[in-house]
């Protein structure tokens, strides 16, 4: 990959911090700033509602980011896939909204099945729907290479009474090992259950598809976009009438005191002047990454992955997390007798950014390694010398520690 | 004339004029020549909607084609509709659903064809290729 | 006022729009693109969890933004003011919150309160409420000058049976007339009701004091900031063991399979990776509303609204709702024997941009004038010579219509 | 010695590291100086929340004085406790609720005072100062 000189964080980066955080948030290219700007500079005005010319080109461009996004998840070429795209503040408020909408009716009849190794934002919206309606939640385990259990979902599956949702990450934060989501998606949907993807770190880094799935969502700022601003991808149907989680100006068709109707998809589910500066910017984000080839972007994660991996296993004291196993976009490791938080204090101190603790997701660390961890993780832009002086940083660390 | 023919009629007509409300003076009056739209049929399945105005299409099938009267309170949106219906109206129903409406963006006039379903025109050319079908 | 050369899109407008669309969004000045650009440019990190610089210099510029907010609307210097605000996705997202989280538990005992000019965000999340709860949804009716009657608001009040909200607009967008806003609290208070404002309109145009509310909210794109951010102060207390509306990482103190414990406020309202860019943009809008003087802002817009108003009323045809009450910010006017969005049209047409339609305030405008409307809104930046504008334009609009 | 004193001490230290890395490991070091901490104290009520490591405050009132132990797992939070402390120790409880914690900025260390009650030594320093009333 050579796009290191379209990121001026990079190529300007007053500290020379090797910046290896980019599963927390990915580093934003200098376009899609430039194309936040012109908003604010050429057009900014409210969506939908306006008649007025920048009113009517900010709601072009807005729109016009519905099937940027269908093209990049493969929605395929039907005329109504703009309906299957909402924009929302990210991943976490798509899991809310498809927790509260979707399931709104569901009940102890019910489960949703996550796995063991899923974020904050895949297990805490659930936990609150079991507490509410006394949904089922059910956890399924990885097996020895960090891959769900495929013979236990179909357990849990065979299990369910009434309705199914397997909600699980394509590529977990917390391993980088990338699930065998197409099986994953077939063997739910041989069960009827419903399949929600948290794409939030797959995303950006492999060609998605969302042919085996029913919701996929994911988030701006981890694909090289604006903050405040995710992605609810639903198939055609499945939101048409449900209650919206969030009410309010444009959601609507009719408002009076008695009663209101609310607006079709995907409208329905964006309530509120939406985030039109962020939602421009994530058009142009992916348009970025197509640039740049989806592909070649795996290859190059892939490569910084194996290499980062290699050498970390190198040094002394460090173990890394399902060592058999390859990793995308992320490695996890601990070192023994030393703390995660004062490993990566003194990475930091030698301009190496990484994170430490928990990684908000606490159940698969707490109970496979008991404490926290360090994670390395890489964009379409971290080089080999970046790792290079992530080891030699951690060894020096080491001395210390 | 063919659908483009007309397209390119309509866009020479409104490319004559000097500035923008002229255009839009030009359209109203394209408006006053609809054929009148009965009281009675302003029913709510006739609405179409997605406009900031009221939009009534009452369709009816003449042999293959597609015969259509509709009206607006809103004297622009007349206009447009007068646009629309000078390209598809008594059109076959055939032509009319694989009428490519990305093609009115010719025009050149804002609103026309809006992304989304939202606002504008586009509802009512959605509505017309459903009546067709 | 004179700080038309802070906004390029205001010196370097290619299609010299006269902008009169304010209260959808106001235009945002260069500095607040700076800002948010430096963010993205030097420091792109995510908050909270991480121990590198950058993490923790985006930590201090996104909590630093609490503060500025509390300085703002005068909350006081009491230490603990940080803990009472919640960064949102706007007003319609805060609102959604405090029906939520804050009445959780409300029932048939309890009413809400709002008034006859809300805008949808205040009207819809407590239909929703009341449809989900059995809350009382009453409904406070203006006067002749356009304020609510405190007649009115007092026997809601009193027939109360146990809990009540009012919840109203202390700038209603639909009508452009400055409630009494100090009086509405107090009586409120009287009463032992929780207040909500909503100062989606009058916080970028007055000095706002939360000493005689509960919860106040607003959005950052109406104040001169970025889209997708907003706010919610909520006094201290009232929010500390809620339910939260959106749940996920950051908001959380430990999660494991069998339960999670919520973090404090104001961060157990703040799920996710929040719009961190949008935050910090939010706050150099409020520094920049500040030098400029909220007084002097007054000021001005006052001046612009009877300028505004005054040349509208000696239009034919034109009539001006609620022609006796002078306005701030924004002027509602319809005219006879033309559809609103006609007029707009027009309008737009020589580059003078303004609302029309129902303005996501139907109820008000459905009853009292069964038809939609025009309004013309303005910033700190409007100068009379656009009103000019936009009274030549409508006299020859008028002309065709 | 006065509190600024101390703090101007402990500035001066650190300043004189020729990096950072140099800076942590005088903190670890310091550190190494706390007076052992019980493992029976180490209660869930003592805990200081707030920092990605565990970190345990026990305190009594000796006299006017608030005398204070504390661990963590982390060494470098035990050397920024060791900082605290040299600063806050056994001081009367009167001067150590009245201390401003933004004094402790001048140290030049990167996480002591911290914005929010999120994370960093912010919530020791608070847990201190209410021991201290
Ligand atoms: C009075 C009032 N309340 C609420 C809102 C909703 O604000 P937002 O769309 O930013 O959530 C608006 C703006 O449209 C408003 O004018
Ligand atoms: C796998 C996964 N899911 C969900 C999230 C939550 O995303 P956000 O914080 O943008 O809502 C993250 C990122 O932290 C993630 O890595």
């Amino acid at each position: 990959m050579n796009c290191r000189s379209d990121f001026a964080i990079l190529t300007d980066s007053p500290d020379g911090t090797a910046y290896l955080d980019s599963a927390a948030t990915s580093l934003t290219p200098d376009c899609v700033l430039e194309k936040v700007n012109r908003y604010y500079r050429y057009y900014n005005a409210n969506i939908h509602r306006g008649i007025h010319n920048w009113a009517e080109k900010a709601t072009v461009e807005y729109e016009a980011v519905r099937p940027i996004v269908g093209d990049f998840i493969q929605m395929g070429t039907t005329t109504v896939k703009d309906c299957e795209i909402v924009f929302s503040s990210g991943t976490t408020h798509s899991i809310n909204l498809v927790a509260n909408s979707f399931c709104a009716d569901w009940d102890s009849d019910d489960q949703v099945i996550i796995s063991e190794a899923e974020h904050h934002a895949n297990i805490v919206p659930w936990q609150q729907l079991r507490d509410r309606s006394g949904v089922k939640l059910q956890v399924v385990f990885l097996d020895e290479k960090g891959q769900i259990d495929l013979g236990h979902l179909e357990d849990l599956l065979k299990r369910g009474t009434r309705r199914s949702l397997v909600a699980t990450s394509i590529l977990p934060n917390a391993t980088g090992i990338l699930q065998d989501w197409q099986q994953i998606g077939q063997l739910s949907k041989m069960y009827d259950a419903t399949v929600l993807f948290d794409g939030a770190q797959s995303v950006p880094r492999i060609q998605t598809d969302v042919s085996v799935c029913d919701f996929l969502v994911f988030s701006g700022h981890k694909i090289y976009g604006p903050t405040g601003v995710g992605v609810l991808y639903a198939r055609q149907g499945l939101l048409d009438d449900a209650p919206p989680y969030m009410s309010g100006g444009d959601m609507i068709k009719t408002v009076n005191f008695a009663e209101t109707t609310f607006n079709i998809m995907p409208w329905r589910y964006e309530a509120g002047t939406q985030n039109i500066a962020g939602v421009i910017g994530l058009g142009r984000a992916i348009q970025w990454v197509q640039e740049q080839g989806i592909d070649n972007i795996t290859a190059h994660e892939a490569m910084i992955s194996d290499y980062a991996q290699e050498a970390l296993k190198s040094v002394d004291r460090v173990s890394v997390f399902f060592p058999d196993s390859s990793k995308l976009g992320l490695i996890v490791f601990a070192v023994d007798n030393a703390q995660s938080s004062d490993v990566a204090t003194l990475l930091n101190a030698q301009q190496v950014a990484v994170r430490s603790g928990y990684l908000c997701a606490e159940p698969i660390l707490r109970n496979r390694l008991g404490r926290g961890v360090i994670r390395a993780s890489f964009g379409c832009y971290t080089t080999t010398e970046e790792i290079d002086r992530l080891i030699t940083a951690l060894q020096k660390s080491l001395q210390t520690l | 004339m063919m659908i483009t023919e007309e397209i390119q009629d309509i866009r020479q007509l409104l490319e004559d004029c000097p500035d923008d409300l002229t255009k839009y003076q030009t359209i109203i009056e394209m408006g006053d020549d609809l054929d009148p739209y009965p009281e009675s049929y302003k029913l709510d399945e006739l609405k179409v909607s997605g406009c900031q105005s009221d939009l009534w299409l009452y369709a009816e099938h003449h042999g293959d084609c597609l015969h259509m009267i509709a009206t607006s309170d809103a004297v622009i949106v007349r206009g447009l509709v007068a646009i629309v219906f000078q390209i598809l109206n008594d059109r076959p129903r055939q032509e009319i659903r694989d009428f490519d409406a990305a093609l009115l963006a010719q025009l050149g006039i804002q609103n026309i064809v809006t992304p989304g379903r939202q606002n504008g025109i586009g509802s009512l050319i959605n509505r017309i290729k459903l009546l067709a079908s």
